[in-house]
């Protein structure tokens, strides 16, 4: 069982999210986050002080997936996401133990 | 504070001196501070009171604009659309100091004010009608001071502008929509203005329009209607598909505060516009234009029921706004039940007017079209059809009072004409102010929000992130 | 514009011709323009002017009660709670002028008013006392026109029914609370009304109750204890141990909004209940309105300091209005001191009435029975305590100005018996309406919050994510 | 109502019997209600409807200031701000009742009054000039109900207060800034109005401030400024490296709000403040005090633009207020054109200001003492520079019409002696304050924010994690 | 030492955080989520336009722990955070590391 | 490949933002949530009736890094985050499998 972490653009939720669906998958779960990184924010001038915002609005999404999705998931994510431009984000893999389906007590794959 | 009080006390009645008769009364009485004021003079006294209070109440519905257009419109934009609508009233006022009050009601030709501008010229308010000496004769049927005058009527000018704000929200340039309101309420509309309240042509005619259905809120709409042709629709608006993406408002708080604003504004806009203390006038006026209201809330709210599902709340306010601007014209000529029937219809336009601008791709974010300019023109007519000789107002009946299509048909000329010059005229403009300096912010910006882009500054800075 | 004005000075006056002698003139002088108005008509001007202001100021009030009891509500909840109180006025209008009016104030036994029905009906105001004829009698000691006495009873019948609005927050069905502000504003209300304002048994008693402590408060709290009687509790309020889950409301900003438009409001409420400009009382009225309330606000602040370890800011906004209503019976028939006494005793109600109504599972979102109900009757008993001869509007002294039980108990009968029949009336009608389109939101929907279940719209949708 | 109505309609005017012949016709006339009110009743009416009515405009300003302060601090402070913006009027009312009223406008010294506690002592009211007879000579020129003159001055001193508690904001002990409200309204405020406004030695001497530039706001900025010298900045106000760290308001929908609230209630400061109805005077001041406004709308707006790069929405606002504050002492001193110029100054004085304060580590968080110390301070001078004898008020020319140093000389002398004095009394106050009860929350508190420290509240609880 | 990760329904938060408490558990991290999954969401309509709300609001619970606890916590969860209906959310299971207590340095399952 | 979670008192963003810049890393993902502890939350009274908030404001960090940086990384966080009082936090090392820049389908340790 794969669990992904991807950060993206806000705009481009949708768009990701349709993909997602596209591939079958239902799961997902979406936290708004804050992000740095090699996008430059920018600087705001509030009443004559300049301070940088250097965190910028990003979006979170965890999805936990059997380990056979892995590539396609990965692919559509990056593909539906991409701008081409600085901030477009990341994606993270990472292998997860197990999953309980809280509503029935079901686990494992089949609980995703 | 005393001293200059018992100063003010005689010399501001110096300049009296040149009125004649009555004044020379108050005059005379001024040596003896205890003589009490003329009937006349007790008259300019109300009548004053009358102009200034109702004309803060218009001045109010500034806030009421600026919360209504801000709550229908995203967190991200909030401090640009606020912006703009607190300054607009600032840019309305040096423009139609200037020059607007002059095009609109200073003496000249049937098409045009020509005189007054900065409010400079010969005039000898409050005196009234034959007495009234000076270049602003076709305001001399109310008994106030100039600058109440000028007063009153400038929060009208600024109300127009106020209109135009909520269409173009969103994706306007901050110093496109300032250029425009400028050449807006400068320009444009005091010469329609003068056409219906100026002594023009339309006037002459007996076009009628009470308040201002057409001279502001439709001018408003037209004018709206120019920017959103010219500027294009939010992106994200429309699908590709075709079909409509709605983009929720981010706080019916503030869109409930601004409608009962506005809606407490009307009553200074509709009985305030007798611009004189008339009280059966001005009780009848407050009655019909909160009656519009209050059939135009039960109609659009049910047919919003009806047609989505649901009591649709943005769709309630709008509701209420195309009451209020339908009477807006009618308020004094149609009998209580006239303006029952008026906002029921009013009502009744406006839940379909909004569907129908989605449908065309008109993006027009706040409904200002569907209130003020569908509505503006509904209640333009509705004087043609509902007029009653029974009504305060009194003149030529309405079509559904037997009086032919005499007096419709001259609202209707009206509302073509001053439609056609404002299109034109706001479409020049915003072509010019395209052409030279931009109005649509790039869709980067768009996407990040017009705070952050014009403004600089977020409407809503978290606590614990930003520090 | 200036055409018609010629017009309509002419024509509105010609009704008066039925007048008698005061209009003649006026009449006479409508011939030439420049005549000034008489004294009796400047009377006229003044009152009505003064009569339509502090109505408008009333009418705010709509704002103040949707945004305090939004604000002490959940953000899901607050498009539902908005739209209620935005469109309760509506409905009242159409319920008051069909028939709420005519029962409240038109000719009929002591019992009820039985004419008038959408206004219709003889009525020759503004003339007055004995000159007056028509069929709203009762209305006789003011000198405005009927339009005038109308709107300015219309925005306080428009308060009873905002009132209920907050007790039956977050649980309520949006079309329910509809269909009972028809038959509160229509029916119940004005029938004490009656009784109290409109010439009726109580009024013959000598009952008093300058502004509304009974006739407008009480009454709205006894319809919202019906209305939490028959919907219970919100889920969740009360825990299995017993316990109070206190609910914070998800807008401080809203809440104190919306105290400072009900405090500024009440200077319309209480001070145009004269409907006629006498300096010294409405002078009065002003000072005692403010003094009891800036009491109240003092005495619930340091109360809720020492009951509850801080000085809780809802507990000053419920203080202030609770200081508020009490001082709205008895503004005109005590002295200021005895305002500043009225005001800090309510301050002492309103705390300890909130806890005691949780204590016994009464959920009341926004303490309005606490501040409406409780203090409504503490303001019309007050005139029995603290009635001074001495003030404005004199009558008979109350029991700590040496008058004896005579005022108090005449008060006393006054609040049960509005009281009984308001609450028979309104747990009818309650019952009714839940036997037949049922009153209270499944539970499913009130977890999810009445904004997308009643309203279908969020009241604070996000950008980010939403699109 | 309407028998309680016959009542007051016959006791109210007893008292006027000691008042001599005028009033006696009106008492006269009381026997018959038909008889209509004399002249002088008639100019008493009106003038107590417009006192009344621009003292309720004047209080409706409290919320302005909430709103404002509220909007440019931080969430977790909310709570806290607007709590302190609702109670303050209710101390404020209570101080001034007791004794500030007494001290400001009793008989009494050139430097002190020492007549009226509690209102008490005799007074005539509304007789004016030789005919007063009563201990509050100082305002004998104006002819409403002693209550009404109170009410009026009331909230003037009310604003005062709430100046002081933008500068105070997010670090200051709840119940230390009320006890500070009882000195400031009942001691300090009420002496240095005694001198201006109460007949004392700078209204001798000739000193010109028309509606408080000194008096209200200059003197509210002297006792802010001294709070914040003894509290200090909030803590991260200003890093180690002595830069700025901006702490952004948390909601530019209330400061709108306010910006606009705060506007309409300056056309009650301003024009309320001839306490009469002088149809030229009002009209000219609510001229000039719209035009100011707007004028420094424009410029401030402008200079942000150009020295911060963008039209700062804060600065707009606070621009718009310094062009109020700026044209209170001389709307009734200067011309139309005149106030344009007081205003364009006005806003290119508070945005350098606000970046002055800053770099002074005087942290002032919604930039209360640039717009009502720096502009209070302009608006007083600029009497002296744009004073015309043309104007309504009158009076010597100032230095830009000829009038040489003589007015300009005065009005610096008064803003010394008024700015000294503030400062010594309010520094003390701060000092003893400070060493009784405290003055500033714990750093601890101040981080987590005052809502849940002082008011053990939160200003937006959210839903779903608190339930 | 394992990481638990809880997506749960909004008005479940309480009766979990109890049971957790209840097990003497006491470190926990919530946050607000949105979340889309086999349970239907709504169809709002704004001014006459339709769009589908299917990110729900979620909370999801962060729980990190030692081991020998994993079986009781995830029980107690799944049985706190039940209703049976769909909608109810999941728990996922992963392996942490190591784990630091930034008061003092501490780290392992003595920081938890 | 490291990902670091750390969770700090809202006011220690800043330093330990500036702590993790000054040893060259970018990538930050910051989440703001509500933590449950050791630290005492506080009872708030609303009108009249008392409840314990016990879910604290905090802030978490998300950094992913290669492996090499662990040690450096964990030790610049809980310098910059601690105080010495309760509620300073907890820093939680896991490993992850991979990660793609979404801009351009870098993988591997060159995409953090
Ligand atoms: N190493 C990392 N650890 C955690 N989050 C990261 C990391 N690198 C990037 N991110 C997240 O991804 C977002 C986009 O990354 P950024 O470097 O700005 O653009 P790009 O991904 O195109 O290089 C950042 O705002 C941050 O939220
Ligand atoms: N595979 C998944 N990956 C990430 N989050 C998931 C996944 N499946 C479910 N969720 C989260 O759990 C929530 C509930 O799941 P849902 O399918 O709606 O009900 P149920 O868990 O009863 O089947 C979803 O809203 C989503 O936030
Ligand atoms: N075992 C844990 N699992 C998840 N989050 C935890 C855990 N322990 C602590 N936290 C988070 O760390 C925050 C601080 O922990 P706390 O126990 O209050 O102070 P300290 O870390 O100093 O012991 C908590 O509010 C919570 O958000």
């Amino acid at each position: 069982m794969k669990k992904i972490e991807a950060i993206i653009q806000p705009f481009k939720l949708d768009e990701v999210k349709q993909a997602l669906i596209g591939l079958g998958i239902q799961g997902i779960t979406v936290i708004e986050v804050r992000g740095h990184g090699r996008q430059k924010g920018h600087t705001e001038v509030y009443r004559g002080a300049e301070y940088k915002v250097d965190l910028l609005p990003k979006i979170k999404l965890e999805i936990v997936i059997a380990d056979s999705n892995l590539e396609s998931v990965v692919k559509a994510i990056s593909e539906a996401a991409r701008t081409g431009k600085i901030g477009d984000g990341k994606i993270f893999v990472s292998s997860l133990e197990d999953a309980v389906r809280i509503r029935n007590g079901e686990s494992g794959d089949v609980a995703l | 504070m005393q001293m200059q009080m018992k100063m003010k006390g005689l010399c501001h009645r110096l300049p009296y001196l040149i009125l004649g008769a009555m004044v020379l009364h108050s005059t005379a009485s001024a040596q003896t501070p205890a003589a009490p004021p003329t009937n006349a003079d007790l008259k300019v006294m109300v009548d004053t009171v009358w102009v200034l209070f109702t004309a803060f109440l218009v001045f109010w519905m500034n806030a009421g604009f600026g919360c209504v257009e801000a709550g229908l419109c995203r967190a991200k934009n909030a401090t640009n659309i606020l912006g703009k609508n607190f300054v607009v009233f600032a840019f309305s006022t040096l423009a139609y100091w200037a020059v607007g009050f002059a095009f609109m009601f200073g003496d000249g030709t049937s098409i045009l004010g020509l005189n007054g501008w900065f409010l400079g010229g010969a005039d000898n308010s409050p005196e009234m009608g034959e007495v009234y000496k000076g270049i602003f004769s076709s305001l001399n049927w109310t008994g106030v001071p100039l600058l109440a005058k000028f007063f009153f009527q400038l929060v009208f000018a600024g109300t127009a502008a106020t209109i135009v704000s909520g269409c173009v929200a969103e994706r306007i340039h901050y110093k496109s929509f300032i250029v425009f309101t400028l050449i807006l309420v400068g320009i444009s509309y005091p010469t329609t203005g003068h056409w219906i309240w100026g002594g023009g042509w339309l006037a002459s005619m007996g076009f009628r329009d009470f308040a201002g259905s057409t001279v502001v809120h439709a001018v408003g709409g037209w004018a709206g209607l120019a920017g959103i042709l010219l500027l294009g629709p939010r992106n994200g608006k429309f699908k590709k598909d075709g079909s409509v993406q709605p983009i929720p408002g981010h706080s019916m708080a503030l869109v409930f505060l601004g409608g009962l604003i506005l809606w407490l504004g009307w009553f200074g806009f509709n009985p305030g516009s007798t611009m004189a203390v008339d009280p059966r006038v001005i009780s009848h006026v407050a009655m019909t234009t909160n009656l519009a209201c209050c059939a135009a809330i039960l109609s659009s709210t049910l047919l919003a029921w009806i047609m989505l599902g649901k009591p649709d709340f943005s769709m309630t306010i709008n509701g209420a706004l195309a009451g209020l601007v339908a009477i807006t014209a009618s308020c004094n000529f149609v009998t209580v039940t006239g303006s029952f029937f008026i906002g029921l219809i009013a009502g009744l336009i406006v839940v379909p007017a909004v569907l129908f601008f989605d449908k065309i791709k008109i993006d027009d974010p706040v409904g200002a079209l569907s209130v003020h300019l569908a509505n503006g023109i509904w209640g333009t007519l509705s004087v043609g059809f509902f007029a009653s000789a029974e009504s305060p107002g009194g003149g030529a009946n309405g079509l559904f009072y037997g009086g032919g299509m005499g007096s419709l048909t001259t609202q209707f000329i009206g509302t073509l004409a001053v439609g056609a010059f404002t299109l034109a005229v706001t479409l020049a403009a915003w072509f010019l102010i395209k052409m030279t300096m931009g109005i649509r912010v790039d869709a980067a910006d768009e996407a990040r929000g017009l705070d952050i882009s014009e403004m600089g500054m977020e409407a809503y800075a978290g606590d614990a992130i930003e520090q």
